[in-house]
Protein backbone atom coordinates (compact mmCIF):
# COMPACT_ATOMS: atom_id res chain seq x y z
CA UNK A 1 0.00 0.00 0.00
CA UNK A 2 2.70 2.77 1.06
CA UNK A 3 4.64 1.26 -1.60
CA UNK A 4 2.61 1.78 -4.22
CA UNK A 5 2.07 5.25 -3.02
CA UNK A 6 5.15 6.19 -2.92
CA UNK A 7 5.71 4.73 -6.73
CA UNK A 8 2.77 6.82 -7.39
CA UNK A 9 4.60 10.15 -5.96
CA UNK A 10 7.87 8.91 -7.94
CA UNK A 11 5.74 9.39 -11.48
CA UNK A 12 4.10 12.44 -10.38
CA UNK A 13 7.33 13.98 -9.10
CA UNK A 14 9.31 13.18 -11.81
CA UNK A 15 6.76 14.46 -14.17
CA UNK A 16 6.58 17.62 -11.90
CA UNK A 17 9.94 18.32 -11.68
CA UNK A 18 10.47 18.01 -15.30
CA UNK A 19 7.74 20.66 -16.03
CA UNK A 20 9.73 23.04 -13.48
CA UNK A 21 13.23 22.24 -14.39
CA UNK A 22 12.44 23.30 -18.50
CA UNK A 23 10.27 26.41 -17.19
CA UNK A 24 13.19 27.73 -15.42
CA UNK A 25 15.54 26.70 -17.34
CA UNK A 26 13.60 28.25 -20.01
CA UNK A 27 13.01 31.99 -18.41
CA UNK A 28 16.71 32.20 -17.20
CA UNK A 29 18.18 31.96 -21.22
CA UNK A 30 15.15 34.28 -21.80
CA UNK A 31 16.17 36.95 -19.49
CA UNK A 32 20.05 36.86 -21.11
CA UNK A 33 18.50 37.06 -24.77
CA UNK A 34 16.47 40.23 -23.61
CA UNK A 35 18.61 42.04 -22.21
CA UNK A 36 21.46 41.91 -24.46
CA UNK A 37 20.77 40.48 -28.22
CA UNK A 38 17.72 42.74 -27.56
CA UNK A 39 19.81 45.60 -27.76
CA UNK A 40 22.11 44.79 -30.11
CA UNK A 41 19.50 44.02 -32.78
CA UNK A 42 17.66 47.24 -32.44
CA UNK A 43 20.63 48.87 -32.62
CA UNK A 44 21.98 47.46 -35.95
CA UNK A 45 18.22 48.47 -37.52
CA UNK A 46 18.53 51.86 -36.50
CA UNK A 47 21.80 52.33 -37.52
CA UNK A 48 21.55 50.48 -40.90
CA UNK A 49 18.76 52.88 -41.73
CA UNK A 50 20.60 55.63 -40.86
CA UNK A 51 23.52 55.11 -42.79
CA UNK A 52 20.89 54.24 -45.75
CA UNK A 53 19.83 57.78 -45.17
CA UNK A 54 23.20 59.24 -44.93
CA UNK A 55 24.55 57.79 -48.64
CA UNK A 56 24.39 60.99 -50.48
CA UNK A 57 24.54 63.62 -47.71
CA UNK A 58 27.49 62.33 -45.95
CA UNK A 59 28.65 59.01 -47.66
CA UNK A 60 31.93 59.16 -44.89
CA UNK A 61 29.89 58.92 -42.23
CA UNK A 62 27.91 56.23 -43.50
CA UNK A 63 31.05 54.22 -43.82
CA UNK A 64 31.46 54.84 -40.60
CA UNK A 65 27.94 53.46 -38.87
CA UNK A 66 28.54 50.84 -41.20
CA UNK A 67 31.87 49.84 -39.21
CA UNK A 68 29.58 49.83 -36.27
CA UNK A 69 27.37 47.58 -37.80
CA UNK A 70 29.30 45.25 -38.72
CA UNK A 71 30.94 45.42 -35.41
CA UNK A 72 27.37 45.34 -33.65
CA UNK A 73 26.40 42.05 -35.54
CA UNK A 74 30.18 40.53 -34.90
CA UNK A 75 29.71 41.15 -30.89
CA UNK A 76 25.81 39.61 -31.02
CA UNK A 77 27.21 36.72 -32.92
CA UNK A 78 29.90 36.01 -30.13
CA UNK A 79 26.86 36.86 -27.77
CA UNK A 80 24.83 33.78 -29.41
CA UNK A 81 28.08 31.45 -29.50
CA UNK A 82 28.49 31.87 -25.58
CA UNK A 83 25.50 31.25 -24.91
CA UNK A 84 25.08 28.35 -27.23
CA UNK A 85 28.43 27.18 -25.66
CA UNK A 86 27.04 27.42 -22.05
CA UNK A 87 24.13 25.66 -23.13
CA UNK A 88 25.78 22.60 -24.65
CA UNK A 89 27.51 20.38 -21.69
CA UNK A 90 31.57 20.47 -22.08
CA UNK A 91 32.41 16.32 -22.53
CA UNK A 92 34.99 15.32 -20.44
CA UNK A 93 36.90 14.12 -23.29
CA UNK A 94 36.64 17.38 -25.06
CA UNK A 95 38.24 19.04 -21.95
CA UNK A 96 41.09 16.97 -21.54
CA UNK A 97 42.28 18.27 -25.19
CA UNK A 98 42.34 21.65 -23.73
CA UNK A 99 43.51 20.70 -20.66
CA UNK A 100 46.67 18.88 -22.35
CA UNK A 101 47.23 21.62 -24.53
CA UNK A 102 47.33 24.65 -21.36
CA UNK A 103 49.95 21.89 -19.55
CA UNK A 104 51.96 21.66 -22.50
CA UNK A 105 52.01 25.93 -23.18
CA UNK A 106 52.67 25.65 -19.32
CA UNK A 107 55.62 23.22 -19.80
CA UNK A 108 54.41 20.99 -17.24
CA UNK A 109 54.26 16.85 -17.93
CA UNK A 110 50.60 15.30 -18.49
CA UNK A 111 50.95 11.65 -17.10
CA UNK A 112 47.78 10.99 -17.51
CA UNK A 113 45.82 8.73 -19.83
CA UNK A 114 44.85 10.85 -23.56
CA UNK A 115 40.80 10.22 -22.92
CA UNK A 116 38.25 8.79 -20.78
CA UNK A 117 35.33 6.32 -20.58
CA UNK A 118 32.24 7.01 -18.64
CA UNK A 119 29.38 5.36 -18.26
CA UNK A 120 25.94 5.71 -16.65
CA UNK A 121 27.11 9.40 -16.11
CA UNK A 122 24.38 11.84 -16.49
CA UNK A 123 25.14 14.43 -18.83
CA UNK A 124 24.74 17.32 -16.35
CA UNK A 125 27.42 15.15 -13.95
CA UNK A 126 29.73 14.83 -16.93
CA UNK A 127 29.30 19.00 -17.30
CA UNK A 128 30.32 19.32 -13.61
CA UNK A 129 33.81 16.83 -14.04
CA UNK A 130 35.02 18.73 -17.21
CA UNK A 131 34.39 22.43 -15.25
CA UNK A 132 36.30 21.13 -12.43
CA UNK A 133 38.91 19.16 -14.16
CA UNK A 134 39.70 22.84 -16.25
CA UNK A 135 39.98 24.37 -12.94
CA UNK A 136 41.99 22.43 -11.33
CA UNK A 137 44.18 22.10 -13.72
CA UNK A 138 44.34 26.70 -14.14
CA UNK A 139 45.38 26.33 -10.81
CA UNK A 140 48.16 24.37 -11.39
CA UNK A 141 49.40 26.05 -14.18
CA UNK A 142 49.05 29.61 -12.23
CA UNK A 143 50.09 28.63 -8.84
CA UNK A 144 51.57 24.57 -8.17
CA UNK A 145 55.13 25.69 -9.97
CA UNK A 146 54.65 21.36 -10.74
CA UNK A 147 56.82 19.62 -13.31
CA UNK A 148 53.96 17.05 -13.92
CA UNK A 149 50.12 16.86 -13.56
CA UNK A 150 48.52 13.37 -13.39
CA UNK A 151 44.93 12.71 -14.49
CA UNK A 152 43.30 9.56 -13.64
CA UNK A 153 39.54 8.76 -14.11
CA UNK A 154 37.97 5.44 -12.25
CA UNK A 155 34.81 4.20 -12.73
CA UNK A 156 33.62 2.61 -9.37
CA UNK A 157 30.33 0.82 -8.81
CA UNK A 158 28.08 3.57 -7.87
CA UNK A 159 30.27 6.51 -8.78
CA UNK A 160 32.72 7.99 -10.54
CA UNK A 161 36.25 9.12 -8.78
CA UNK A 162 38.48 11.66 -10.81
CA UNK A 163 41.96 12.38 -9.24
CA UNK A 164 44.14 15.53 -10.48
CA UNK A 165 47.42 15.11 -8.60
CA UNK A 166 50.42 17.39 -9.36
CA UNK A 167 54.23 17.90 -7.85
CA UNK A 168 54.27 21.36 -7.01
CA UNK A 169 54.88 23.67 -3.88
CA UNK A 170 51.39 21.73 -2.57
CA UNK A 171 48.96 24.21 -0.67
CA UNK A 172 47.88 24.45 3.10
CA UNK A 173 44.61 24.36 4.57
CA UNK A 174 44.51 28.86 4.78
CA UNK A 175 44.60 28.62 0.96
CA UNK A 176 41.41 26.94 0.55
CA UNK A 177 38.94 29.62 0.87
CA UNK A 178 41.37 32.88 -0.79
CA UNK A 179 39.78 32.34 -4.36
CA UNK A 180 36.48 31.37 -5.82
CA UNK A 181 37.70 28.73 -8.00
CA UNK A 182 38.02 25.65 -5.16
CA UNK A 183 34.77 26.53 -3.39
CA UNK A 184 33.20 26.61 -6.76
CA UNK A 185 34.38 23.09 -7.05
CA UNK A 186 32.99 22.07 -3.63
CA UNK A 187 29.89 24.08 -4.81
CA UNK A 188 29.32 22.43 -8.24
CA UNK A 189 30.46 18.40 -7.23
CA UNK A 190 27.83 18.62 -3.71
CA UNK A 191 25.00 20.28 -6.40
CA UNK A 192 25.35 16.56 -7.79
CA UNK A 193 25.50 14.79 -4.80
CA UNK A 194 29.58 14.39 -4.76
CA UNK A 195 32.45 15.42 -2.83
CA UNK A 196 35.75 17.25 -3.31
CA UNK A 197 38.68 16.39 -1.25
CA UNK A 198 41.69 18.40 -1.14
CA UNK A 199 45.13 16.69 -0.44
CA UNK A 200 49.09 18.05 -0.10
CA UNK A 201 51.30 15.55 -0.12
CA UNK A 202 54.42 16.12 -2.16
CA UNK A 203 52.12 18.50 -4.22
CA UNK A 204 48.63 19.13 -4.46
CA UNK A 205 45.93 16.52 -4.98
CA UNK A 206 42.44 17.05 -5.71
CA UNK A 207 39.84 13.82 -5.53
CA UNK A 208 36.70 14.71 -6.90
CA UNK A 209 33.56 12.45 -6.42
CA UNK A 210 30.29 11.93 -8.56
CA UNK A 211 27.54 9.35 -7.92
CA UNK A 212 26.75 7.49 -11.45
CA UNK A 213 23.02 7.21 -12.08
CA UNK A 214 21.23 4.24 -9.80
CA UNK A 215 22.08 0.79 -11.93
CA UNK A 216 20.00 -0.83 -14.14
CA UNK A 217 18.49 -2.98 -11.99
CA UNK A 218 16.95 -0.23 -9.85
CA UNK A 219 15.98 1.76 -13.12
CA UNK A 220 13.84 -1.05 -13.86
CA UNK A 221 12.24 -0.98 -10.92
CA UNK A 222 11.08 2.67 -11.46
CA UNK A 223 9.72 2.88 -14.72
CA UNK B 1 8.97 72.00 -36.31
CA UNK B 2 8.18 69.35 -33.78
CA UNK B 3 10.65 69.61 -30.74
CA UNK B 4 12.02 65.93 -29.23
CA UNK B 5 13.82 64.95 -26.81
CA UNK B 6 15.32 61.34 -26.48
CA UNK B 7 16.04 59.37 -23.37
CA UNK B 8 17.82 56.02 -24.04
CA UNK B 9 20.29 54.86 -21.76
CA UNK B 10 22.67 53.08 -24.58
CA UNK B 11 24.69 55.74 -26.09
CA UNK B 12 24.85 54.40 -29.40
CA UNK B 13 21.42 53.90 -29.54
CA UNK B 14 20.62 57.60 -28.23
CA UNK B 15 23.17 58.75 -30.88
CA UNK B 16 21.32 56.78 -33.64
CA UNK B 17 18.06 57.74 -32.87
CA UNK B 18 18.79 61.18 -32.72
CA UNK B 19 20.46 61.39 -36.28
CA UNK B 20 17.73 59.69 -37.89
CA UNK B 21 14.62 62.03 -36.55
CA UNK B 22 16.99 65.03 -37.15
CA UNK B 23 17.04 63.50 -40.95
CA UNK B 24 13.29 63.99 -41.01
CA UNK B 25 12.69 67.93 -42.68
CA UNK B 26 10.10 68.94 -39.73
CA UNK B 27 11.66 67.51 -36.64
CA UNK B 28 14.18 68.67 -34.36
CA UNK B 29 16.19 66.86 -31.84
CA UNK B 30 16.71 69.72 -29.12
CA UNK B 31 17.76 67.80 -26.14
CA UNK B 32 18.88 63.90 -25.38
CA UNK B 33 18.70 61.96 -21.67
CA UNK B 34 20.82 58.95 -20.38
CA UNK B 35 18.12 58.33 -17.79
CA UNK B 36 14.71 58.69 -16.62
CA UNK B 37 15.54 61.39 -14.19
CA UNK B 38 17.64 63.69 -16.62
CA UNK B 39 14.53 62.97 -19.01
CA UNK B 40 12.59 64.74 -16.50
CA UNK B 41 14.18 67.95 -15.86
CA UNK B 42 15.16 68.31 -19.78
CA UNK B 43 11.82 68.07 -20.47
CA UNK B 44 10.81 70.59 -17.92
CA UNK B 45 13.38 72.91 -19.17
CA UNK B 46 13.45 72.42 -22.93
CA UNK B 47 9.22 72.35 -23.18
CA UNK B 48 9.40 70.05 -26.33
CA UNK B 49 6.74 68.26 -27.86
CA UNK B 50 7.77 65.19 -27.90
CA UNK B 51 9.43 63.10 -24.95
CA UNK B 52 10.96 60.17 -26.84
CA UNK B 53 11.84 57.27 -23.94
CA UNK B 54 13.25 54.25 -23.49
CA UNK B 55 11.96 51.65 -20.66
CA UNK B 56 14.85 50.24 -18.90
CA UNK B 57 17.31 52.90 -17.72
CA UNK B 58 19.54 53.74 -14.55
CA UNK B 59 17.63 56.07 -11.54
CA UNK B 60 14.65 56.11 -13.13
CA UNK B 61 13.21 54.19 -16.00
CA UNK B 62 11.30 55.51 -18.67
CA UNK B 63 7.70 54.41 -17.25
CA UNK B 64 8.32 56.38 -14.31
CA UNK B 65 9.32 59.30 -15.73
CA UNK B 66 6.45 59.11 -18.10
CA UNK B 67 4.26 58.77 -15.23
CA UNK B 68 5.92 61.96 -13.70
CA UNK B 69 5.00 63.89 -16.96
CA UNK B 70 1.36 62.76 -17.31
CA UNK B 71 0.21 65.84 -16.67
CA UNK B 72 2.51 67.98 -19.17
CA UNK B 73 1.96 69.30 -22.21
CA UNK B 74 4.87 67.13 -22.99
CA UNK B 75 3.76 63.99 -25.29
CA UNK B 76 5.47 60.74 -24.52
CA UNK B 77 6.57 57.49 -26.66
CA UNK B 78 7.76 54.54 -24.87
CA UNK B 79 10.41 52.92 -27.00
CA UNK B 80 11.23 49.35 -26.15
CA UNK B 81 12.97 46.14 -27.53
CA UNK B 82 10.41 43.26 -25.76
CA UNK B 83 6.74 43.27 -24.02
CA UNK B 84 6.83 42.81 -20.05
CA UNK B 85 4.19 41.41 -18.28
CA UNK B 86 2.65 44.82 -16.66
CA UNK B 87 4.28 47.51 -19.05
CA UNK B 88 1.79 48.13 -21.13
CA UNK B 89 -0.53 48.59 -18.62
CA UNK B 90 1.84 51.24 -16.70
CA UNK B 91 1.68 52.93 -20.03
CA UNK B 92 -1.31 53.15 -20.40
CA UNK B 93 -1.60 54.40 -16.61
CA UNK B 94 0.74 57.05 -17.26
CA UNK B 95 -1.39 58.50 -20.74
CA UNK B 96 1.22 57.57 -22.90
CA UNK B 97 0.73 58.59 -26.04
CA UNK B 98 3.14 56.30 -27.93
CA UNK B 99 4.47 52.44 -27.32
CA UNK B 100 6.51 51.72 -30.30
CA UNK B 101 9.02 48.96 -31.04
CA UNK B 102 12.10 50.09 -30.95
CA UNK B 103 13.05 48.43 -34.15
CA UNK B 104 10.41 49.68 -36.09
CA UNK B 105 11.84 51.73 -39.03
CA UNK B 106 12.46 55.54 -38.92
CA UNK B 107 9.65 55.98 -41.47
CA UNK B 108 7.69 54.87 -39.11
CA UNK B 109 8.40 55.90 -36.38
CA UNK B 110 8.58 59.81 -37.76
CA UNK B 111 4.80 58.82 -39.32
CA UNK B 112 3.81 57.75 -35.60
CA UNK B 113 5.17 61.21 -34.04
CA UNK B 114 3.26 63.02 -36.91
CA UNK B 115 0.08 61.35 -36.22
CA UNK B 116 0.49 61.91 -32.63
CA UNK B 117 1.16 65.43 -32.78
CA UNK B 118 -2.55 65.59 -34.56
CA UNK B 119 -3.42 63.81 -30.98
CA UNK B 120 -3.76 60.16 -31.80
CA UNK B 121 -2.54 57.57 -30.26
CA UNK B 122 -0.08 54.98 -31.32
CA UNK B 123 0.12 51.42 -29.78
CA UNK B 124 1.94 48.03 -31.74
CA UNK B 125 0.43 45.91 -31.82
CA UNK B 126 2.99 43.45 -31.17
CA UNK B 127 3.47 44.87 -27.86
CA UNK B 128 -0.30 45.12 -26.58
CA UNK B 129 -1.18 41.14 -27.06
CA UNK B 130 1.65 39.87 -25.06
CA UNK B 131 1.69 41.82 -22.23
CA UNK C 1 13.48 -1.53 3.88
CA UNK C 2 11.64 -2.02 0.17
CA UNK C 3 10.14 1.39 1.12
CA UNK C 4 13.42 3.11 1.92
CA UNK C 5 15.15 1.94 -1.32
CA UNK C 6 12.09 3.74 -2.91
CA UNK C 7 12.72 6.51 -1.38
CA UNK C 8 16.59 6.70 -2.23
CA UNK C 9 15.58 6.02 -5.85
CA UNK C 10 12.81 8.84 -5.32
CA UNK C 11 15.36 10.91 -4.33
CA UNK C 12 18.25 10.17 -7.17
CA UNK C 13 15.51 10.12 -9.93
CA UNK C 14 14.56 13.25 -9.31
CA UNK C 15 18.05 15.04 -9.21
CA UNK C 16 18.54 12.86 -12.47
CA UNK C 17 15.48 14.34 -14.33
CA UNK C 18 16.18 17.61 -13.30
CA UNK C 19 19.45 17.63 -15.06
CA UNK C 20 18.59 15.72 -17.73
CA UNK C 21 15.81 17.98 -18.58
CA UNK C 22 17.53 21.14 -18.28
CA UNK C 23 20.00 19.80 -20.14
CA UNK C 24 17.79 18.71 -22.95
CA UNK C 25 15.74 22.15 -22.83
CA UNK C 26 18.93 24.08 -23.01
CA UNK C 27 20.06 21.68 -26.02
CA UNK C 28 16.97 22.31 -28.32
CA UNK C 29 17.39 26.22 -27.05
CA UNK C 30 21.04 26.55 -28.53
CA UNK C 31 20.03 24.45 -31.20
CA UNK C 32 17.40 26.71 -32.36
CA UNK C 33 19.23 29.97 -31.60
CA UNK C 34 22.37 28.72 -33.22
CA UNK C 35 20.21 28.12 -36.49
CA UNK C 36 18.17 30.94 -37.22
CA UNK C 37 20.08 33.81 -35.18
CA UNK C 38 23.72 32.95 -36.24
CA UNK C 39 22.58 32.30 -39.63
CA UNK C 40 21.00 36.21 -39.39
CA UNK C 41 23.51 37.87 -37.63
CA UNK C 42 26.24 36.79 -39.89
CA UNK C 43 24.48 37.89 -42.90
CA UNK C 44 23.69 40.97 -41.29
CA UNK C 45 27.49 41.41 -41.16
CA UNK C 46 28.29 40.28 -44.63
CA UNK C 47 26.21 42.52 -46.01
CA UNK C 48 26.74 45.84 -43.75
CA UNK C 49 30.19 45.11 -45.36
CA UNK C 50 28.96 44.97 -48.79
CA UNK C 51 27.04 47.59 -48.60
CA UNK C 52 30.07 50.14 -46.76
CA UNK C 53 31.90 48.93 -50.03
CA UNK C 54 29.17 50.58 -52.33
CA UNK C 55 28.63 53.48 -51.23
CA UNK C 56 30.41 55.33 -53.67
CA UNK C 57 30.96 52.69 -56.71
CA UNK C 58 26.94 52.07 -56.75
CA UNK C 59 25.21 54.17 -54.27
CA UNK C 60 21.60 52.47 -55.12
CA UNK C 61 22.54 49.14 -54.40
CA UNK C 62 24.01 49.94 -51.10
CA UNK C 63 20.82 51.39 -50.47
CA UNK C 64 19.10 48.05 -50.90
CA UNK C 65 21.83 46.27 -48.93
CA UNK C 66 20.70 48.25 -46.36
CA UNK C 67 17.57 47.85 -46.31
CA UNK C 68 18.06 44.03 -46.45
CA UNK C 69 20.15 44.29 -43.62
CA UNK C 70 17.30 46.45 -41.50
CA UNK C 71 15.28 43.93 -42.44
CA UNK C 72 16.99 40.99 -41.28
CA UNK C 73 17.51 42.31 -37.69
CA UNK C 74 13.96 42.66 -37.34
CA UNK C 75 13.24 39.04 -38.44
CA UNK C 76 15.81 38.26 -36.20
CA UNK C 77 14.59 40.27 -33.42
CA UNK C 78 11.07 38.61 -33.83
CA UNK C 79 12.57 35.25 -33.68
CA UNK C 80 13.94 36.26 -30.31
CA UNK C 81 10.78 37.65 -29.04
CA UNK C 82 8.83 34.55 -30.06
CA UNK C 83 11.47 32.56 -28.15
CA UNK C 84 11.16 34.46 -25.49
CA UNK C 85 7.66 34.80 -25.15
CA UNK C 86 7.51 31.00 -25.79
CA UNK C 87 9.49 30.31 -22.66
CA UNK C 88 7.94 32.98 -20.60
CA UNK C 89 5.52 30.97 -17.85
CA UNK C 90 1.62 33.45 -18.02
CA UNK C 91 0.68 33.70 -14.48
CA UNK C 92 -3.18 33.52 -13.59
CA UNK C 93 -3.40 37.26 -12.14
CA UNK C 94 -1.37 38.56 -15.37
CA UNK C 95 -4.08 36.51 -17.47
CA UNK C 96 -7.13 37.19 -15.35
CA UNK C 97 -6.39 40.68 -16.23
CA UNK C 98 -6.26 40.42 -20.15
CA UNK C 99 -9.04 38.18 -19.93
CA UNK C 100 -11.30 40.99 -18.23
CA UNK C 101 -9.95 43.38 -20.93
CA UNK C 102 -11.49 40.77 -23.07
CA UNK C 103 -14.53 40.72 -22.18
CA UNK C 104 -15.13 44.44 -21.23
CA UNK C 105 -14.27 45.04 -25.03
CA UNK C 106 -16.77 42.54 -25.70
CA UNK C 107 -19.76 44.15 -23.39
CA UNK C 108 -19.63 40.95 -21.25
CA UNK C 109 -19.95 41.48 -17.31
CA UNK C 110 -17.40 39.91 -15.89
CA UNK C 111 -18.48 38.61 -12.10
CA UNK C 112 -16.02 37.19 -10.72
CA UNK C 113 -12.86 37.81 -8.22
CA UNK C 114 -10.02 40.52 -9.39
CA UNK C 115 -7.35 38.15 -8.91
CA UNK C 116 -6.32 35.08 -7.35
CA UNK C 117 -4.26 33.40 -4.48
CA UNK C 118 -2.99 30.00 -5.76
CA UNK C 119 -0.81 27.57 -3.45
CA UNK C 120 1.54 24.92 -4.19
CA UNK C 121 0.75 25.25 -7.61
CA UNK C 122 3.72 24.45 -9.81
CA UNK C 123 4.78 27.58 -12.40
CA UNK C 124 3.97 24.78 -15.28
CA UNK C 125 0.73 23.95 -13.89
CA UNK C 126 -0.47 27.78 -13.25
CA UNK C 127 0.78 28.19 -16.91
CA UNK C 128 -1.57 25.45 -18.25
CA UNK C 129 -4.29 27.30 -15.86
CA UNK C 130 -3.67 30.71 -17.99
CA UNK C 131 -3.99 29.19 -21.69
CA UNK C 132 -7.47 26.99 -20.08
CA UNK C 133 -8.82 30.83 -18.87
CA UNK C 134 -7.69 32.45 -22.21
CA UNK C 135 -9.01 29.68 -24.29
CA UNK C 136 -12.39 29.62 -22.54
CA UNK C 137 -13.10 33.43 -22.25
CA UNK C 138 -12.08 33.60 -25.68
CA UNK C 139 -14.82 30.99 -26.63
CA UNK C 140 -17.25 32.56 -24.45
CA UNK C 141 -16.45 36.07 -26.31
CA UNK C 142 -16.80 34.37 -29.77
CA UNK C 143 -19.33 31.86 -29.11
CA UNK C 144 -22.13 32.25 -26.47
CA UNK C 145 -23.92 35.65 -26.70
CA UNK C 146 -23.53 35.90 -23.07
CA UNK C 147 -24.10 38.73 -20.89
CA UNK C 148 -22.10 37.69 -17.98
CA UNK C 149 -19.37 35.58 -17.41
CA UNK C 150 -17.99 34.67 -13.71
CA UNK C 151 -14.62 32.97 -13.59
CA UNK C 152 -13.75 30.72 -9.51
CA UNK C 153 -10.59 29.29 -8.67
CA UNK C 154 -11.11 27.43 -5.38
CA UNK C 155 -7.85 25.74 -3.64
CA UNK C 156 -9.26 22.20 -2.67
CA UNK C 157 -7.03 19.92 -0.32
CA UNK C 158 -4.90 18.38 -3.42
CA UNK C 159 -6.34 20.13 -6.36
CA UNK C 160 -7.28 23.59 -7.56
CA UNK C 161 -10.82 23.87 -9.07
CA UNK C 162 -10.95 26.83 -11.88
CA UNK C 163 -14.66 27.12 -12.96
CA UNK C 164 -15.89 29.47 -16.09
CA UNK C 165 -19.52 30.06 -16.21
CA UNK C 166 -21.72 32.42 -18.54
CA UNK C 167 -25.10 33.03 -19.26
CA UNK C 168 -25.09 32.48 -23.17
CA UNK C 169 -26.32 30.02 -25.67
CA UNK C 170 -24.69 27.02 -24.23
CA UNK C 171 -23.06 24.23 -26.01
CA UNK C 172 -24.20 20.55 -27.06
CA UNK C 173 -21.82 17.57 -27.01
CA UNK C 174 -21.55 18.23 -30.93
CA UNK C 175 -20.14 21.18 -29.92
CA UNK C 176 -17.34 19.93 -28.49
CA UNK C 177 -14.47 18.57 -31.07
CA UNK C 178 -15.64 21.26 -33.75
CA UNK C 179 -12.60 23.39 -33.00
CA UNK C 180 -9.28 22.86 -31.45
CA UNK C 181 -10.09 24.69 -28.34
CA UNK C 182 -11.70 22.38 -26.40
CA UNK C 183 -9.61 19.69 -27.38
CA UNK C 184 -6.60 21.35 -27.11
CA UNK C 185 -7.73 22.89 -23.10
CA UNK C 186 -8.36 18.62 -22.22
CA UNK C 187 -5.16 17.80 -23.72
CA UNK C 188 -3.12 20.57 -21.75
CA UNK C 189 -5.28 19.44 -18.31
CA UNK C 190 -4.69 15.54 -18.83
CA UNK C 191 -1.19 16.59 -19.38
CA UNK C 192 -0.52 18.07 -15.62
CA UNK C 193 -3.04 14.97 -14.55
CA UNK C 194 -5.76 17.03 -14.18
CA UNK C 195 -8.89 17.57 -16.14
CA UNK C 196 -11.75 19.16 -17.98
CA UNK C 197 -15.57 19.15 -17.32
CA UNK C 198 -17.92 20.58 -19.54
CA UNK C 199 -21.39 21.56 -19.03
CA UNK C 200 -24.59 23.10 -20.42
CA UNK C 201 -27.01 24.63 -17.76
CA UNK C 202 -28.30 27.78 -18.05
CA UNK C 203 -25.06 28.81 -20.86
CA UNK C 204 -21.77 26.63 -20.40
CA UNK C 205 -19.74 26.05 -17.57
CA UNK C 206 -16.22 24.80 -18.05
CA UNK C 207 -14.43 22.92 -14.75
CA UNK C 208 -10.90 22.52 -14.81
CA UNK C 209 -9.65 20.47 -12.14
CA UNK C 210 -5.06 20.88 -11.62
CA UNK C 211 -3.80 18.36 -8.53
CA UNK C 212 -1.55 20.33 -7.13
CA UNK C 213 1.69 19.25 -5.19
CA UNK C 214 1.67 16.53 -2.92
CA UNK C 215 1.08 17.90 0.36
CA UNK C 216 4.16 18.89 2.97
CA UNK C 217 3.93 15.81 4.87
CA UNK C 218 4.64 13.17 1.93
CA UNK C 219 6.88 16.23 0.77
CA UNK C 220 9.21 15.53 4.05
CA UNK C 221 8.78 12.20 3.60
CA UNK C 222 10.65 12.64 -0.39
CA UNK C 223 13.60 14.76 0.86
N1 LIG D 1 47.61 23.08 -7.49
C1 LIG D 1 47.93 24.02 -6.58
N2 LIG D 1 49.21 24.15 -6.13
C2 LIG D 1 49.51 25.08 -5.22
N3 LIG D 1 48.63 25.95 -4.69
C3 LIG D 1 47.37 25.87 -5.09
C4 LIG D 1 46.93 24.92 -6.05
N4 LIG D 1 45.61 25.07 -6.25
C5 LIG D 1 45.23 26.09 -5.46
N5 LIG D 1 46.26 26.56 -4.75
C6 LIG D 1 46.21 27.63 -3.74
O1 LIG D 1 44.88 27.74 -3.30
C7 LIG D 1 44.41 29.05 -3.46
C8 LIG D 1 42.93 29.01 -3.79
O2 LIG D 1 42.66 28.48 -5.07
P1 LIG D 1 41.34 28.89 -5.84
O3 LIG D 1 41.28 28.18 -7.13
O4 LIG D 1 40.20 28.67 -4.89
O5 LIG D 1 41.51 30.44 -6.04
P2 LIG D 1 42.52 31.21 -7.02
O6 LIG D 1 43.03 30.28 -8.07
O7 LIG D 1 43.49 31.95 -6.20
O8 LIG D 1 41.55 32.27 -7.70
P3 LIG D 1 40.38 31.96 -8.73
O9 LIG D 1 39.15 32.45 -8.05
O10 LIG D 1 40.75 32.71 -9.96
O11 LIG D 1 40.33 30.46 -8.98
C9 LIG D 1 45.27 29.63 -4.56
O12 LIG D 1 45.34 31.01 -4.46
C10 LIG D 1 46.60 28.98 -4.30
O13 LIG D 1 47.30 29.67 -3.27
N1 LIG E 1 -18.94 29.45 -24.10
C1 LIG E 1 -19.52 28.90 -25.18
N2 LIG E 1 -20.81 29.18 -25.47
C2 LIG E 1 -21.40 28.63 -26.55
N3 LIG E 1 -20.79 27.77 -27.37
C3 LIG E 1 -19.53 27.45 -27.16
C4 LIG E 1 -18.80 27.99 -26.05
N4 LIG E 1 -17.57 27.48 -26.07
C5 LIG E 1 -17.51 26.67 -27.13
N5 LIG E 1 -18.68 26.65 -27.80
C6 LIG E 1 -18.97 25.84 -28.99
O1 LIG E 1 -18.04 24.77 -29.02
C7 LIG E 1 -17.36 24.78 -30.25
C8 LIG E 1 -15.96 24.28 -30.04
O2 LIG E 1 -15.16 25.19 -29.32
P1 LIG E 1 -13.60 25.18 -29.52
O3 LIG E 1 -12.99 26.19 -28.65
O4 LIG E 1 -13.13 23.77 -29.33
O5 LIG E 1 -13.40 25.56 -31.03
P2 LIG E 1 -13.63 26.98 -31.73
O6 LIG E 1 -13.71 28.05 -30.72
O7 LIG E 1 -14.80 26.82 -32.67
O8 LIG E 1 -12.35 27.12 -32.62
P3 LIG E 1 -10.86 27.36 -32.05
O9 LIG E 1 -10.10 26.17 -32.53
O10 LIG E 1 -10.48 28.64 -32.67
O11 LIG E 1 -10.93 27.45 -30.55
C9 LIG E 1 -17.46 26.19 -30.75
O12 LIG E 1 -17.37 26.24 -32.16
C10 LIG E 1 -18.83 26.61 -30.28
O13 LIG E 1 -19.82 26.15 -31.16
K1 LIG F 1 2.28 63.86 -20.96
MG1 LIG G 1 41.76 29.03 -9.12
MG1 LIG H 1 17.81 50.80 -21.82
MG1 LIG I 1 -12.28 28.21 -29.25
Amino acid sequence: KKQEKLETQLQMANNRISDLVKQEERQRIARDLHDTLGQRLSLIGLKSDLARKLIEKDPERAKMELIDVQQTARSALNEVRNLVSSMRSIRVNDEIVLVQQMLKAAQIEYTGAPSFQLENTSLFAENVLSMCMKEAVTNIVKHSQAFSCHIQIEQLEDAILMTIKDDGVGLNRYDVGKGSGLPGMRERLEFVNGSLEVRSENGTTLVMKVPTNVSQHEREGME
Amino acid sequence: MIRIVIAEDQRMLLGALGSLLSLEDDMEVVGQAANGEEAVSIVRELQPDICIMDIEMPIKTGLEAAEELKADACKVIILTTFARTGYFQRALKAKVSGYLLKDSSSEELASSIRNIMNGRKVYAPELMDDF
